[in-house]
């Protein structure tokens, strides 16, 4: 046991670590639109240093970087409080699935694009009566000339106004069982077939969409992993969201316990015994939290499965960010209710964390199943 | 980054296991729980495989091991509710290992490293020691208080057995009659060890408890279903295993941190312990709740389980405790 | 909404308060023996005052009081911390049950005993495999020459060692529907064919004792309620069990928050903030639970069926003792973990209050189902 | 003992609820809300039926009624999220009514009664109002503090719109440029029974949320069951149920107390404002997870709910503050 980092991974961090210090970009510009400009450029400036895509191979563009190093630079990026990638999702799902199920000619057309930032990816998964019970999506495709004409909805896309492609799941066979009758396509967006819709939350921001198509077009050479494979390929996507996000997610939570903190120390608090005791509870769950993630990682490189442990970081996360926020709110009493303060958006965002990603009755639900071997409710 | 156990580790772990599933089984266990006493070949055989002074250097007759090595047994003594002298053995081993004389290390240590002459450290108020582990039996008792401490002979205090709730330990109240000698050195950095062990113990009885549960949950029908097809169970079930992976990262954090980082230890420790109180209450707890009208009769043996852990969370620093620490050392100064 | 006791209701308190303060047994003597002797000389003197059955009607034996006067009988005998009566689950089921399903010969025959003590009742009930699935039990009955022959086992029986009669529910029809086929009856307990053994607590005591059953002789005139009809006799019996409870179980645990208050102060801990917030706690849930039961009553009275306040007593009484008795352990610090201290005692049983009566997993079940409508599970 | 309404109680309770219903139908609340304003008409029609003065004397415009009363309105005013400028007005005539002098009695309250000249009190902290609700469109301000309380004039004083989270109520933090009126006697039987007022609206909006949750879990299908089937759902509605009634009991019971037994007031509206508060937390927080994404849209109604409870739960008193007069009322003395 060991929980200092190898010279290997030591000698990553630094690297990055001074990489960071040297092109940290500084902050977002606010705006929609300049903001995304900013991402775009950020993005082309990891690429170009080697930054974009860590975790695919290197045949691919990509750094070939060990789970690990992933982590580590997951907890950089977050430590250095960056800015998002323009292309989010095409780098952390997209490219990993099109590695992991797409043809020779499907890598080629589509890799390089994400990595540069050039073609915007979203996922269009989730619809409005499948949130949890993915499998009884409804959106269809019907088989036409060469290719499908899809119809249906989809919601909670992020990025979806400036995508150029959509990660689709949608139901080729009516006839077979949930699990059987689903393909997944690569959507271009770039058709008056499909409609974006801003969707706004109860923070005010519309951070997702709503997806309208009716009758869009999508050529075979776009299916990926072959019509009738959608739930086992769209279940890759989802283990590449959740593969390393826990590092990165606890550094983000241990950055802000530390803007608590300070708060509770402004507000006249820190040495209030009450909340001495909770910030102390969430400092432990976040610590917690990290350590899992790690125990987890170092778990998967020596057996290749996870252990017990990684389960776990994602419902702690959301426990601790809702904690943290909303014991923000109430440290500053009254002031703690204005409504354009930044720890309120943070509070009332926190408040899907529960739910995005993975509910957490869902991940209690594979946790007792999977993990501990109870018997399913059927 | 490596987060697994080393080869020796392991295979301390596995010996630990099997052995003590072998040595404490059920009946066995509740035997001496019942009647309040220790069998002495148990400690005896532990003792001659090493494990008494597996942290203490070689040369007083230790294994020359770590922190580690002394969680992962005592996540097993925990695992297999041991009614053993141990813990109270190594207590007092780190105390006078990380703030004895030299004169006290080359007294005691052989002793407490082979069994032959055991010690036991306890917390003191006014000098007292309200609750010390296994007074009755030790050679040497190490009372601890504001930052220092005292070594007595045993033969030099009033010993008066105190029952608690959990009779897998004896424990008794220490008053000293005779003259002490004061420890060289302050004695934190041996408590933050001793708190990791606890942890490491309370680990263990989580696991246990959860996997009781997570058996009579899956065995257990009712309505015509395993109880554990049910989230108000299943749930449950997966909150016990949050609790106690957590409890265990932690106190194998704090545990490494001790020879590794020994500047993390502090606020290691006290999360581990605060953590692992925690969870050996609401795991324990939980466990009973699962376990429905039979785990609430004396027959079965998950009680044993629960009050040891109630015992174990008090003893070294409260949960409550443990917190303010970590409040204290994580940037919100020190309590009023 | 007036929440002062009617002049009516004010004459029953004081008249019984006046009588208890005259009447009062004092502390129950130590030892099994000694102590079930004492609760039935004071169950005598409860009768011969007219306070032994109070809830049932005057014409066998009753003082019939109204629910009011019911819920202020519990409260007034926790206040004045009397033991308890010897036959308690006679006097609060066994009678019920009989006034609502016996025929006349049985009413005459068992209701005096039930009330004079001179005849001690047990419950049948629960079994090894049955706890809240209680229709799923086990122990049968096959009918003989002029009665029955049961064999089966039963377990959580309190006071069966000194019992006169069990009510007894068991299975007279292998082949109905799991509710269908069941019986109740009135099984005597001096026959070799029905052993009675403690059952240890993890508090040490033996508050309870299963029942081993082998072979046991039932006449006829013993069934309660009709052949067949024993799940609905059973769920009146348990319903009788509940009825009233609420306040008494308030009035206790508000003693029980007083000798708290008193701890905390002697152990230095009054002053202490985090301990204040929980004593608060703790007080305002008992008060709820109080103003909850007293509500609910007062729609018995007024509409026939309980309003949703009346189901949550007993889940609120069971969290409040829990919390209440661990908060009482914890407050001595080390000295709260010792053998032999009334509290200790008193925070072990309390463990068993959230599955003792209606675990709280099924109380939320009969919550969400009756009185929310939710779906049942199926 | 009756904890029923009286006809007269139950009349009005049922006139409320269907006025509110039709008035503050969900997407008129909705257009209110969005655009941060009230509509001058909906509180006039209040008035008109003789809420705004409902707990006054006769003499003064009001109904002459009571405590009981006014909790039956706020809790249909929660119930239904109306965006009127009540509450505010209602606790200026209460602080007046309990705590003004006969002057100042006799020149606000007919005005406070009418709605002609509205009032409304707030919290000072070195005598500035940090979160006034309606300041900017009241006649009459009083600022309370220190066991004591001032009046102004409106025009008195400086008034800066604060937007909150709940924009179903306009804010406005005050301060006084002019000089005001003390009132004659201690407020505080006057914030016991606004402190219970805001317990009343707490439970409706509890209530509702919890019956939206209800709905929601019986229509909402996941895995080819009604999610309301799953115990992870149901036992989370069955928690909402019992912190709904229990609200609603305390808070009830303090409203009794206001007219029939003053003496436990000061208690009970504690207990009710503590309980009532984190039951606001409690159930439109889980309301928002049984929701799950649907219900962190703009587009649904659950957060205007979730938002007006939190801030709620912050006005004349957080759960913790209440709690701790609760402690120091119940025997454990004042706190250090």
């Amino acid at each position: 046991m060991d929980l200092t980092l190898s010279p290997n991974e030591q000698a990553f961090r630094d690297v990055l670590r001074s990489w960071l210090a040297e092109n940290h970009p500084g902050e977002e510009p606010t705006g929609d639109e300049a903001g995304f400009e900013f991402r775009v450029e950020w993005q082309k400036k990891l690429h170009a240093a080697g930054y974009a895509g860590v975790s695919w191979p290197e045949e691919f563009g990509g750094r070939g970087a060990t789970l690990v190093e992933q982590a580590i630079y997951g907890e950089e990026m977050a430590r250095a409080k960056t800015p998002s990638t323009a292309n989010v999702l095409g780098l952390v799902m997209g490219g990993p699935v099109v590695i992991a199920h797409g043809s020779e000619e499907q890598k080629q057309r589509y890799l390089e694009p994400i990595l540069s930032a050039e073609e915007i990816w979203c996922q269009g998964f989730s619809e409005p009566e499948s949130g949890s019970d993915l499998a009884s999506l409804k959106t269809r495709a019907v088989k036409s000339d060469g290719g499908w004409s899809v119809t249906g909805q989809k919601v909670w896309t992020t990025l979806a106004h400036v995508s150029k492609w959509c990660m689709l799941v949608a139901r080729t066979d009516q006839d077979a069982p949930k699990h059987k009758g689903l393909t997944y396509f690569l959507m271009d967006m770039e058709q008056d077939a499909v409609q974006v819709r801003p969707l706004h939350q109860i923070t005010g921001e519309a951070e997702f969409n709503e997806l309208f198509i009716e009758d869009a077009y999508i050529p075979d050479e776009n299916v990926l992993g072959g019509v009738g494979n959608g739930w086992s390929v769209a279940i890759t996507t989802l283990m590449h969201e959740r593969a390393g996000l826990g590092a990165a997610a606890a550094a983000s939570v241990k950055i802000a316990l530390g803007q608590l903190i300070e708060l509770a120390s402004e507000h006249g608090m820190a040495d209030d015994p009450i909340v001495r005791q909770e910030i102390a509870s969430l400092l432990i769950e976040a610590e917690a939290l990290r350590l899992n993630a790690w125990r987890g990682l170092t778990a998967i490189m020596k057996t290749g499965t996870p252990g017990p442990e990684g389960s776990l970081p994602k419902l702690q996360w959301s426990a601790v960010n809702q904690g943290l926020t909303e014991l923000a709110v109430t440290i500053q009493g009254e002031a703690g209710l204005a409504k354009d303060s930044d720890w309120t958006y943070r509070f009332l965002r926190a408040r899907a964390n529960s739910v995005e990603g993975g509910t957490t009755e869902i991940l209690k639900n594979i946790i007792a199943e999977r993990v501990l071997g109870l018997p399913k409710l059927r | 980054m490596n987060f697994d156990f080393t080869d020796d580790q392991q295979a301390i772990k596995r010996t630990a296991k099997d052995l003590l599933a072998q040595r404490f089984k059920p009946d066995v266990v509740r035997e001496l729980v019942e009647a309040g006493r220790y069998e002495d070949s148990h400690f005896a055989e532990l003792a001659e495989l090493g494990w008494a002074g597996i942290f203490l250097d070689e040369d007083q007759g230790g294994q020359g091991l770590g922190t580690v090595e002394l969680a992962i047994l005592m996540e097993e003594l925990g695992y297999s509710l041991a009614p053993v002298p141990f813990l109270s053995n190594a207590a007092a081993g780190l105390v006078l290992q990380h703030a004895g004389s030299d004169e006290q290390r080359s007294r005691w240590l052989p002793g407490i490293a082979s069994g032959q002459a055991r010690g036991t450290a306890g917390l003191a108020r006014d000098g007292e020691g309200a609750l010390v582990a296994d007074a009755d039996s030790a050679a040497v008792i190490v009372l601890l208080g504001d930052g220092g401490g005292t070594v007595y002979e045993a033969s030099a205090c009033e010993i008066d057995p105190v029952e608690t709730i959990d009779a897998t330990r004896r424990y008794a109240r220490v008053r000293p009659a005779g003259d002490g000698e004061a420890l060289a050195s302050d004695p934190a950095p041996a408590l933050d060890r001793i708190a990791t062990a606890l942890a490491a113990e309370l680990t263990g009885i989580c696991q246990r408890t959860m996997e009781m549960s997570v058996s009579y949950a899956r065995d257990r029908k009712q309505f015509d279903r395993p109880i554990g097809a049910y989230q108000a169970v299943s749930h449950r079930c997966a909150d016990m295993l949050r609790e106690v992976e957590s409890a265990r990262s932690t106190t194998l954090w704090a545990a490494w941190a001790a020879e590794a980082e020994p500047e993390t230890l502090p606020l290691a420790a006290a999360m581990a312990k605060a953590l692992a109180s925690d969870a050996g209450w609401n795991v324990t707890s939980s466990a009973l709740q699962v376990h429905g009208g039979v785990g609430f009769t004396w027959e079965h043996d998950l009680h044993f389980f629960f009050k040891r852990a109630k015992v174990d969370g008090a003893l070294f620093g409260s949960a409550r405790e443990h917190r303010e620490r970590v409040a204290e050392l994580s940037g919100l100064g020190a309590a009023l």
